[in-house]
């Protein structure tokens, strides 16, 4: 529903998950309800300053603002404001609900996890699980499928990290301790960035890592040169031509 | 302003419970509040030990703080504080208590209750037995 | 004795400035062990395992510190009264009770520390003993407070000056014994 | 004398003697001198956390380059000059510029006493502050350097040195904290004890300037938040000096404990300095409006719901830091109701204009200022309240414009207006207007310059404490927005220079204040500029509201609080 709303966000940042336009439509909410006082505010503000300024012979006028005729210029706004933060709030919890708390099942499972000063990736190999002897662990690279619900589980082997992937407008903060589950369904093909969102020592700054999202014939490809049998057989290979 | 003061002053000057009474009382209180708990049962335990610690403060609160002869707003601000605090606990222990939540666990929660590397004691303790509901915990310390 | 300003002497709250005072100041004591306390009992209630430990404690002692501490509030508040009275070494007498019993508390708890200190059983050894330690250890360190301030206080009592004192650090030592009251079977009884 | 003071406390005598430079300027007890100390210490502090700011903003803008005055800025000593930037801001400036200097100085004055009631331990207090400030500018100089973990300090990278590499920094940083929050308990029972029991004759409880009862609900809040956070920094120095596993997952303890502990008191402390700021722009919009101000009591009751509402929402920072997502609803529905008492605050310092004869003096200027650009930094807190949003928005730079928006007038505009406002009583000289004005002009529009291009930042993006964004192949065309920025905030730093220049010119060679310059009604007017000790020669007594300006039926159009009817 949320996602038919025009976006501010998407002209810098492309939206590449299923859930990236239901955020840039609360944005926008957000924006539209705030906006609307905030601009009411400022204008009012700068009217009574200009309008009152001070002139020879004009003397102030003696306003408590305790009497209800006078309160209800601050009574009735503040009203207005408790119902516009009411719609915020519905807006916002669905859309944390779908994001956060709401698990749809998994098509795929990748294992995300944080050290300092760089990530790992276990995708699942041609079998379609992880924590077998075929995944495929990457160090700052994830490779996904597009239009596959994938479930992420994040860890952290030291501090805390974030595994924040802007285009999916997707941040989960990783804990060592922790297993955090999580999902995405990715939704244009390319490459984008995946930082870390969270201080994590000297190297945070450097974080970063690249999220290739695949067709599945690209994703078929990719699996198959880098699935670790390919690679035990190429290495063989070698070894025999030497 | 002196009016204030000689008023204060003579605050001061009220009935005194029988401190004497009130102190006995609390070490009878101490004394069934150790005994409860070595009847082992779960129930008693708490209520003698949490139960009777809460009447203990309440009496010392009461009757040698004098809350009751404070002005109310004492006592309301020490109700604040503690309110704050539950407020506090309601609010951090679905994260800390909970050894799993909605989308999250921790994995490494059964083997860090008990950290008996560091406690060369333990050894030589660990047989005493401490009830029967500790059963699992004594398989789980074995394990290390 | 420096100059009191007259700030200090008035009371538009009803009540005298010393003992307004020690009240904030009991409300902030109550959120620092609160904060420690709250997380104490989450990580109690979340690993039964810990009773384990806790079974290494010694309850005798424990409560054998306990007395010693109803008693020396016991005594302090006879100070109070005795202050009110008007009657400086008679209160001056009763605190020096109270110092004695602060002073015999901390002597315990040194046999105690080190006799578990000795055993193993050290601040870092696991997260039960890390709580005992720290929590005792900052209950401690407000009844060194105490004692000292007792002390300075019994000092001017006896010569009568400055008697409203007495009330003023009597509160806090009964809110010192508050907070072992709970302590007590946070860290011992519960198992 | 009006007052009957009890034979047995002895009456100020030595204000009469001649007092040496150490017992005037150093060792003093009187709450002006202490309030001085405080605002100079808390000064100098910003001047460095300024200078952070310079370094790091130039390495953003020119990665690589070598800074002057700093050289070239490594990794570690980004994330150091980030940490102690925000650290240094908010606890070592808006703290002791806001609450520390403005309570001591404000409170007795205004409330018609002649001191704190607690002259020592007031002194005390300044002390201790003093110590954590020296303690944690110490802890730049050991080896591995000042503590690089942002102000936060999350464990386990605070905990851990092997994770933070700066293993006496972190302990140093703690302890400044712990130092600093003890300073201020004391401080803040001080301000509250004081405002209690020590007000004048005749003062009611809505006869007590708004300043002063802000400083006290601020004071409250402080108090009562604090605890849990000085029982976490003691588990975090255990953590990492004596080996315990508080925040040690694997052995037991949990990190995210700390950050409830955090901001449990993390957030009420917003509104511990955002509330004298409040006070401080009502005060001085009533006397340049010659206003009452707006329902005096409704500002008084949004500021009860403010500052209770403030310990029901901190979770909000944690949102997507680990925490169960159904807490998430609790803490959003509790976030967005704190906008509205706050929002009824902005309404009623509008309202208070309405109907007034408002002169522009620099004081005004800056009040007027506040309201301007506070409330871009309230409107844009509801994007981070919202759960939803801030999955997207959290740890960007939106976030970090956002609090930008409130802590800049919360911390640099409330206290160019404080101290434009009060000046003259505190120095018995006059500011400088029209450099004021080149001031203010200089400082509002270079602020709004560096901020408003992080919001699109942080809308791409960009999150924070990264040293060098040219890494990312997504941000590095942001590039000239960024470089924007730093030449804004360089433009607004060299217009500082003009305020420090009248600030001197001004104590030393201003013409001489009168006693009530701006004719307000407050009680610190009716005394001499600057006041002498003891404040008075006789202490007023109070017979009307503060905020009595253009009564009716009255030539003149105020009505000082302490002049009988």
């Amino acid at each position: 529903m949320l996602e038919r709303i025009p976006s501010v966000i998407d002209v810098l940042v492309p939206q590449a998950s299923t859930y990236a336009g239901d955020i840039d439509g609360l944005f926008t909410i957000i924006l539209v309800s705030v906006g609307i006082w905030f601009f009411a505010s400022e204008i009012v503000f700068f009217w009574l300053i200009f309008r009152f300024r001070k002139k020879d012979g004009v003397r102030a006028q003696y306003v408590s603002g305790e009497k209800q005729s006078e309160k209800k210029w601050v009574t009735y706004p503040h009203l207005a404001i408790l119902l516009f933060d009411v719609l915020i709030v519905v807006a916002a919890v669905r859309v944390w609900y779908d994001i956060k708390q709401d698990l749809p099942p998994a098509e795929r499972t990748v294992r995300v996890i944080g050290q300092q000063w760089a990530w790992t990736f276990v995708h699942p190999g041609p079998d379609g699980e992880i924590d077998t002897a075929d995944d495929i662990a990457k160090v700052n690279e994830l490779h996904v499928e597009v239009d596959r619900l994938h479930h992420y589980k994040l860890e952290s082997k030291d501090v805390l990290h974030n595994f924040s992937v802007p285009v999916f407008r997707l941040k989960q903060d990783a804990i060592p301790g922790r297993v955090i589950t999580g999902w995405f369904t990715p939704t244009k093909t390319g490459e984008w960035d995946v930082q870390c969102a969270e201080i994590c020592g000297v190297g945070h700054g450097l974080m970063g890592a690249r999220i290739h999202i695949e067709t599945a014939e690209q994703h078929a490809a990719w699996m198959a040169q880098e699935s670790p049998l390919q690679l035990a057989a190429n290495a063989a290979q070698k070894q025999e031509e030497e | 302003m002196s009016d204030a003061t000689a008023e204060s002053v003579a605050e001061e000057h009220v009935h005194h419970p029988n401190y004497t009474r009130i102190y006995v009382i609390l070490l009878v209180l101490l004394v069934i509040s150790v005994l409860g708990p070595m009847l082992e049962i779960r129930i008693i335990t708490l209520l003698t030990a949490f139960g009777i610690a809460v009447v203990k403060a309440y009496l010392v609160v009461k009757n040698f703080m004098h809350i009751d002869i404070a002005k109310r707003y004492i006592a309301y601000l020490g109700a604040t504080s503690l309110v704050f605090m539950l407020l506090f606990f309601a609010g951090a222990a679905p994260d800390v208590m909970k050894p799993d939540g909605s989308n999250w666990e921790k994995p490494l929660w059964q083997q860090t209750g008990v950290d008996i590397t560091a406690n060369p004691e333990h050894a030589a303790h660990g047989e005493d037995g401490h009830g029967d509901e500790h059963g699992e915990d004594h398989a789980e310390d074995g394990s290390h | 004795m420096s100059a009191r300003p007259i700030a200090t002497t008035r009371s538009a709250a009803g009540m005298p400035t010393g003992r307004l005072a020690v009240w904030w100041l009991i409300a902030s004591e109550i959120v620092i062990f609160g904060g420690l306390l709250a997380s104490y009992i989450m990580f109690r209630l979340a690993h039964d395992m810990w009773s384990e430990q806790a079974a290494h404690t010694s309850t005798a002692i424990g409560a054998f510190n306990t007395f010693v501490l109803l008693t020396s509030s016991y005594f302090a508040v006879l100070g109070h009264k005795a202050a009110e009275e008007g009657d400086g070494p008679k209160a001056a007498r009763y605190l020096w009770y109270t110092f004695a019993g602060g002073a015999t508390f901390l002597a315990v708890k040194s046999y105690e520390w080190t006799t578990e200190i000795l055993h193993g059983y050290t601040i870092a050894s696991n997260t039960f003993w890390s709580f005992y330690y720290t929590a005792a250890g900052l209950h401690a360190l407000h009844v060194l407070a105490g004692i000292i301030i007792i002390a300075i206080i019994a000092v001017a009592a006896r010569r009568n000056e400055e008697l409203h004192r007495v009330e003023l650090i009597g509160i806090y030592w009964h809110f010192v014994d508050v907070v072992w009251i709970f302590l007590f079977p946070l860290l011992y009884i519960a198992k | 004398m009006a007052q009957t003071i009890p034979a047995d406390v002895p009456v100020h005598d030595e204000a009469h003697h001649e007092e040496s430079f150490w017992s005037h300027y150093v060792f003093s007890t009187d709450h002006k001198m202490i309030a001085m100390q405080y605002m100079f210490t808390g000064i100098f502090m910003g001047l460095i956390g300024g200078f952070f700011a310079y370094a790091f903003r130039m390495q953003l803008a020119f990665p690589g380059v070598e800074v002057p005055l700093f050289g070239v800025v490594s990794p570690n000593e980004y994330n150091a000059l980030i940490t102690n930037h925000g650290a240094i801001m908010i606890f070592w400036v808006a703290m002791p510029v806001l609450i520390a200097a403005l309570g001591n100085y404000l409170i007795p004055l205004m409330i018609g006493a002649d001191d704190m009631v607690f002259p020592r331990l007031n002194r005390l207090s300044y002390q201790i502050f003093l110590v954590s400030a020296i303690v944690l500018l110490a802890s730049f100089f050991v080896p591995g350097g000042g503590f690089a973990g942002a102000w936060t300090f999350y464990p386990p990278l605070s905990s851990t040195a092997e994770y933070s590499l700066t293993p006496l920094g972190s302990s140093l940083f703690v302890v400044a904290i712990a130092l600093e929050f003890a300073a201020f308990l004391m401080g803040g029972i001080n301000f509250i004890v004081t405002a209690m029991n020590s007000r004048a004759p005749g003062m009611k409880l809505y006869d007590i300037p708004m300043v002063v009862w802000m400083i006290v609900v601020a004071s409250v809040l402080f108090m009562l938040s604090v605890g849990p956070l000085i029982a976490g920094a003691v588990m975090l120095l255990f953590d990492q000096n004596l080996g315990t596993a508080f925040f040690n997952p694997e052995r037991g303890g949990d990190p995210i404990l700390w950050q409830h502990l955090f901001w449990f008191f993390g957030h009420p402390e917003v509104y511990v300095v955002l509330l004298p700021a409040l006070g401080v722009v009502a005060e001085i919009i009533t006397v340049f409006a010659r206003k009452k101000l707006f329902a005096y009591r409704t500002v008084l009751y949004t500021v009860f719901g403010t500052g209770v509402l403030s310990f029901t929402v901190w979770a909000h920072h944690q949102f997507v830091a680990g925490i169960d997502p159904r807490m998430a609803h609790v803490f959003t529905v509790t976030t967005l109701l704190i906008s509205v008492p706050l929002a009824e605050a902005m309404f009623v310092y509008i309202a208070t204009l309405y109907g007034g004869s408002i002169s522009l003096t620099t004081p005004m200027l800056w009040a007027l200022g506040f309201i301007a650009t506070f409330l871009i930094g309230g409107v844009t807190g509801i994007f981070l309240g919202a759960s939803g949003e801030d999955i997207y928005l959290h740890d960007t730079y939106f976030v970090l414009a956002h609090f930008h928006y409130t802590f800049f007038p919360i911390a640099i505009i409330g206290f160019y207006a404080a101290i434009t406002f009060w000046f003259p009583k505190m120095f018995g000289r006059m500011m400088d207007e029209r450099l004021g004005k080149i001031h203010f002009w200089g400082t509002i529009i270079p602020f709004n310059f560096i901020f408003i291009p992080l919001f699109v930042l942080g809308l791409a993006g960009q999150h924070r404490r990264i040293y060098d964004f040219t890494n990312y192949p997504d941000l590095a065309a942001y590039q000239p927005i960024r470089v924007f920025a730093t030449i804004s905030l360089l433009v607004m730093f060299s217009f500082q220079l003009v305020f420090f220049y009248n600030f001197f010119k001004s104590m030393f060679r201003g013409p001489k204040a009168p006693k009530n310059p701006w004719q307000a009604n407050t009680l610190e007017w009716t005394t001499e500029s600057p006041p002498p000790h003891g404040n008075w020669k006789e202490l007023p007594t109070v017979h009307r509201g503060p905020y009595e300006y253009s009564v009716e039926g009255r030539e003149s159009d105020y009505w000082p609080q302490n002049e009988p009817a």
